[in-house]
């Protein structure tokens, strides 16, 4: 059997790894990806706090962050294709308008 | 034995195609190493008994949001952005913060799993009967305790997909130009 | 001992069923699907007024493993411009991903490599709804325009289709109460019915939503051949193709298996609970016997020696599989493999028939175009599914809360969804028209990608 | 540095970049384009903002081969042109020929040449129907299709020992008698053509499905089609009742009823059942000429050496895929001067611009099989 603590080093170092991603990669559909692993990373946490308690919560909280995901996904490559479409670049750092 | 296997099998999967996701110049294969990563935590949720998210990972998010993903990026034709540079060296400070929080979180992790009787950590799990049938156990809590949260999320899923499709609709205006 | 050794025994000891299932699943679908397609031919050429492959071996019995062996050692062609890692990635997530999803499916009562997985319907769309990142990447991966048209085809096929076929499999779901797999058929066997008789709009729903998920004809569009050369597949050759081919092959059997798991009372014989109806379990070791006999009838008209002594091989195969049949029925300690066995011919025979019907009309329908699939897709089939999980439900709950007859009424249901749909249908395609008719033509073709 | 200034000229480049516009390469290596046409389709999605056709890939150069042979050996080329109705294409030149030189087939070969002509008519569009079909995706009417086709190319084959390029007729007449049974064999074709028809109605006309892969697709109006000098189906598709047939007959033509069938809104539908309303006229007419096929000559007065007066002559049939011209000149002397043709095919072909923009991909192999092209006779 493994400890609580192995699943949440795994979980830590996800999150580790979606922060960088989210903070150094200039391409927002990579940033999107980042944030996607940072909200697994916490999945994995709430799966293991439900399984060493014995209560479906923590799944049933693993669900909601799952549709949330799905809205954030939905919502963020629209505003993406959207983006595009005017000024033809996916680069964090070139949106720098607020307005065009 | 198995589950140690299976456990460093999994994490060690994800973590490595993290890491890759993070660090590849070309946008579907970080698509690819993150459809990996998320597989592998949908095999450690299984090894949590917990099969309904699980399936559900691999539905919505391998399925559904990936393949959106994957959908987008082909659209928008990333391959020009190929050319640029990956990573922006004035972030370089940013990542060094995060790595000594990171490390921080780890050595709190790490000691206070050795400190007796301080109620942080649980060395042993409760019984994995407990949460079988799965989908039913998650099923009564989902509509009994969580009604009002489970009803939010579907507006917000709903509000998502009309405004990802009012997001993404080309304006009349704009085809003909 | 070695602990490691220990362990590896230890394992095998609890393990060595479901290991041996999964072997038998790896190694006999490809083959299996190989000869999916020698049928196919077959029956096309049945339906064509010709003959079919009649060359490798007696009646072309040997054509698939002459095929296999010239796709093994084709040359493998891999496009300059192709995204190498990808391009070798994308057959293998097809191929693995059709395969293991046969992982939850109940073959027979205990042929099952995931038995006790209570979510068993649910891995198997899932999974097998991972061979369509194959298809995509495969078709990005080839940097051809026909590939990446294929692959966004099949991108908005599978999300539409999907969404449709995932709740036509609702309405099953209801009337069993379960997502296991053998909870499923048995539950159809306690209620002395077929799922497909409570609940037929959700089977028809389903079928053509399987056809669209597996990308048969008349929804093949992401490998249209006269418009896309072979879509996804066009910058794909030999064994990397046969994958994609062995992977589409085996989703079928994936499809077919899940309607006959939810519709067709699985392993079940008909009338599973009519006793003097016995005598059916015979019927398994009888029909391979005879399938024996008319081989050994034809081997003697065959017009060569070698195909002689094929068919004869065939024969002896047919009785051996027969006899395997028949003795348990003789001897004893035997007697327990025999729901196994015929639940396997009867689930087999079922997955057959579905195909068949697959196979059917790709030979007698048109294709469809881009914006008409979106348009059934979106306009009849998923407000069906809707309007059908609905009113199975309300029609459970009447059932439960009075003592009304089951049967009478989810037959009440299925009639009331399917007028109220037809209506809705006629609405929206007389709607639909009108206002085709009021465009001019040249903006006729609407936005494929809208739905 | 040398990234950054590719950066900035793919940057500037907004035709790499985008859903805007791409351009796809139709042929002429592709399964639907019948043959080697080549077609640069621009796609906006999969929606088709225009087209390029590119031809001449099968360029043989007919005419100026024409040049170089004398009367009678120009005949076997012009059968390759459009190679799945030869017997259409010869009959046009041995006709334009026999006016030039002022000579009239005798009555028996005139009757022959219409049983062949029509029975070459039901092939070709045979032919049209099976690729056109399976351009749309429906696999079995093209094995139906062939199957009938195989008779009629049996009937050829007995009567002049050749089944594609038959070179079935002569200046003049007919070089072969018909055979024994011949009149039997295309009977026995006619009667039981109807039953075939038949299947293939019951397969497509009332199929939703093909229905609505058809109707309202590549629309060409009777204007337009007047206008691009689109003939054949094509024309008579769009409403317009011209059939050189009954307009300007030729060969036999006059002396049997039949009826020209007309579409209403000119669009794949209504192509699809004029095509099918023409074998069923074309089954007709065959079964009227050979009730009587006069007794005679099959010859008429033409000498060993075709020397025709010098002077021009132009002469048109109702080819299966259209009108089919021939325009030659003579000096006088045992070689065509010059021989213009009037291939129906690369004349229709100028349509599909204005047939396919605002489709889809899909519509457009389904209007370049509308139009019925052979390559062959396209590039010539």
């Amino acid at each position: 059997m493994m400890s609580p603590a192995h699943y949440l080093f795994l979980s830590l170092a996800l999150f580790l790894i979606g922060c960088v991603g989210v903070v150094t990669r200039r391409n927002v559909i990579v940033v999107l990806m980042s944030i996607e692993l940072i909200l697994n990373a916490v999945n994995i946490n709430l799966v293991l706090f439900s399984r060493i308690f014995g209560d479906a919560a923590g799944q049933v909280f693993a669900l909601f962050i799952i549709a949330d995901a799905a809205a954030e996904a939905a919502v963020g490559l629209g505003i993406i294709i959207a983006f595009f479409r005017n000024r033809e670049t996916v680069l964090a750092d070139e949106m720098d308008l607020l307005k065009w | 034995m198995l589950d140690s296997v299976l456990f460093y099998f999994f994490a060690g999967v994800a973590v490595i195609s993290a890491a890759l996701m993070v660090t590849r110049r070309n946008a579907i294969h970080s698509a690819v190493f993150l459809i990996t990563t998320l597989l592998a935590t949908a095999g450690i949720f299984l090894q949590l008994r917990a099969e309904f998210l699980f399936i559900a990972q691999i539905i919505i998010y391998v399925g559904g949001i990936m393949v959106l993903f994957i959908f987008v990026i082909m659209l928008v034709r990333l391959d020009v952005a190929l050319h640029h540079i990956r990573f922006r060296m004035k972030n370089l400070v940013v990542t060094l913060v995060i790595a000594v929080l990171g490390a921080e979180a780890g050595a709190i992790i790490y000691y206070a799993r050795k400190l007796p009787g301080q109620g942080l950590f649980i060395e042993k799990m409760a019984p994995a009967q407990n949460l079988a049938p799965n989908s039913e156990k998650l099923a009564q809590s989902l509509f009994s305790n969580y009604l009002l949260p489970f009803e939010i999320a579907s507006v917000l899923l709903l509000v998502a997909m009309v405004g990802a499709v009012v997001m993404a609709k080309n304006k009349k205006g704009t085809e003909d130009s | 001992m070695n602990p490691t050794l220990h362990a590896v025994l230890d394992f095998l000891q609890t393990w060595w069923a479901e290991l041996t299932c999964g072997v038998v699943i790896v190694a006999v679908v490809p083959l299996v699907a190989g000869y999916l397609v020698l049928m196919e031919r077959k029956l096309m050429a049945d339906m064509q007024a010709r003959l079919g492959p009649m060359r490798v071996g007696p009646h072309g019995l040997l054509q698939p493993i002459a095929d296999a062996v010239k796709l093994l050692i084709k040359e493998d062609i891999i496009p300059g411009e192709s995204d190498k890692l990808i391009f070798w990635l994308a057959p293998v997530i097809s191929m693995t991903a059709a395969l293991t999803s046969m992982g939850a499916i109940a073959f027979g009562p205990s042929f099952q490599v995931a038995r006790d997985i209570n979510i068993g319907i649910l891995f198997v769309l899932g999974v097998s709804s991972l061979g369509f990142l194959g298809i995509i990447l495969g078709g990005w991966a080839s940097n051809s325009h026909y590939s990446i048209i294929g692959a966004l085809r099949s991108t908005a096929q599978l999300v539409s289709y999907e969404t449709a076929g995932g709740l036509a499999i609702i309405s099953g779901l209801l009337l069993s109460g379960t997502l296991s797999i053998s909870g499923i058929v048995t539950a159809q066997q306690t209620q002395r019915v077929w799922f497909i008789f409570l609940a037929p709009v959700g089977f028809f729903i389903y079928l053509v939503a399987s056809i669209a998920e597996t990308n048969r004809a008349p929804f093949d569009l992401p490998e249209a051949e006269s418009e896309l050369v072979a879509g996804y597949m066009t910058e794909y050759s030999g064994f990397r193709w046969a994958l994609y081919f062995l992977g589409e092959y085996a989703n079928m059997i994936v499809v077919g298996s899940v309607a006959t798991t939810l519709f067709l009372g699985g392993w079940l014989r008909p009338f599973p609970n009519v006793r003097w109806l016995n005598w059916l379990d015979v019927l398994p070791a009888l029909i391979i016997a005879l399938i024996g006999v008319y081989s050994v009838y034809r081997a003697g008209k065959q017009p060569v020696k070698i195909q002689t002594q094929f068919m004869w091989g065939v024969a002896l195969a047919c009785f051996a599989v027969a006899l395997i049949y028949a003795v348990p029925w003789f001897v004893g300690p035997l007697k327990f493999v025999i729901p196994g066995l015929n639940g396997a011919f009867w689930f087999l025979l079922k997955v057959a028939a579905y195909i068949y019907v697959f196979m059917w009309v790709r030979f007698t329908l048109p294709r469809y175009r881009f914006d008409q699939l979106m348009h059934l897709g979106w306009y009849i089939l998923i407000p069906l599914a809707i309007v059908n999980v609905f009113a199975v439900g309300v029609a459970m709950l009447i059932a439960a809360n009075t003592n009304w007859n089951h049967a009478v009424v989810l037959l009440l249901a299925t009639i009331v969804t399917t007028i109220a749909t037809l209506v809705c249908a006629v609405f929206l395609v007389s709607w639909h028209d009108r206002r085709t008719e009021s465009a001019s033509t040249a903006s006729l073709a609407r936005d494929s990608y809208a739905g | 540095m040398g990234n950054a200034l590719q950066d900035d000229a793919l940057q500037n480049n907004s035709t790499l970049l985008g859903t805007d516009e791409l351009v796809l390469n139709m042929g002429p290596q592709h399964p639907s384009t019948h043959g080697v046409l080549r077609v640069k389709l621009k796609l906006d999605g999969e929606r088709v903002r225009g087209t390029e056709c590119v031809i001449g890939y099968l360029h043989r150069g007919v005419e100026k081969i024409a040049e170089n042979r004398t009367y009678q050996q120009v005949a076997p080329y012009v059968d390759r042109m459009d190679y799945v109705a030869a017997v259409s294409n010869g009959l046009g030149y041995c006709e334009a020929v026999e006016k030039l030189l002022n000579v009239e087939a005798p009555p028996r070969a005139r009757v022959i040449r219409v049983i062949l002509t029509e029975l070459q008519r039901i092939a070709s569009h045979l032919v049209w129907l099976g690729t056109h079909a399976l351009d749309i995706g429906a696999l079995t009417p093209l094995f139906y299709c062939m199957r009938e086709r195989e008779e009629i190319l049996k009937i050829f084959e007995k009567y002049c020992g050749a089944r594609l390029t038959t070179h079935a007729f002569r200046i003049g007449g007919l070089q072969y008698e018909s055979y024994d049974g011949f009149e039997k064999d295309v009977e026995r074709f006619c009667l039981d053509f109807e039953r075939r028809i038949q299947e293939y109605v019951d397969l497509l006309t009332g199929n939703s499905i093909w229905i609505g892969r058809t109707r309202n697709v590549g629309v060409l109006n009777a204007a337009d089609c007047i206008a691009l000098g689109a003939s054949g189906p094509i024309l008579r598709a769009a409403g317009v009742k011209w059939d050189l047939r009954k307009a300007q007959p030729y060969a036999a033509y006059d002396q049997y009823k039949f009826e020209i069938p007309v579409g209403t809104n000119g669009d794949t539908y209504d192509r699809y059942m004029v095509r099918i309303e023409e074998m069923r006229q074309s089954r007709l007419i065959c079964l009227q000429a050979i009730e009587k096929i006069p007794e005679g000559a099959i010859m008429g007065k033409v000498g060993k050496v075709i020397k025709p007066p010098a002077g021009e002559v132009y002469h048109s049939i109702e080819a299966p895929k259209g009108i089919l011209g021939y325009y030659i000149v003579s000096d006088a002397s045992t070689q065509p001067y010059r021989v213009r043709i009037r291939p129906p095919s690369f004349i229709n072909l100028q349509a599909l611009d204005k047939m396919v923009r605002g489709h889809l991909v899909a519509d457009v192999v389904a209007i370049i099989g509308t139009l019925d092209i052979v390559l062959g006779e396209v590039d010539r």
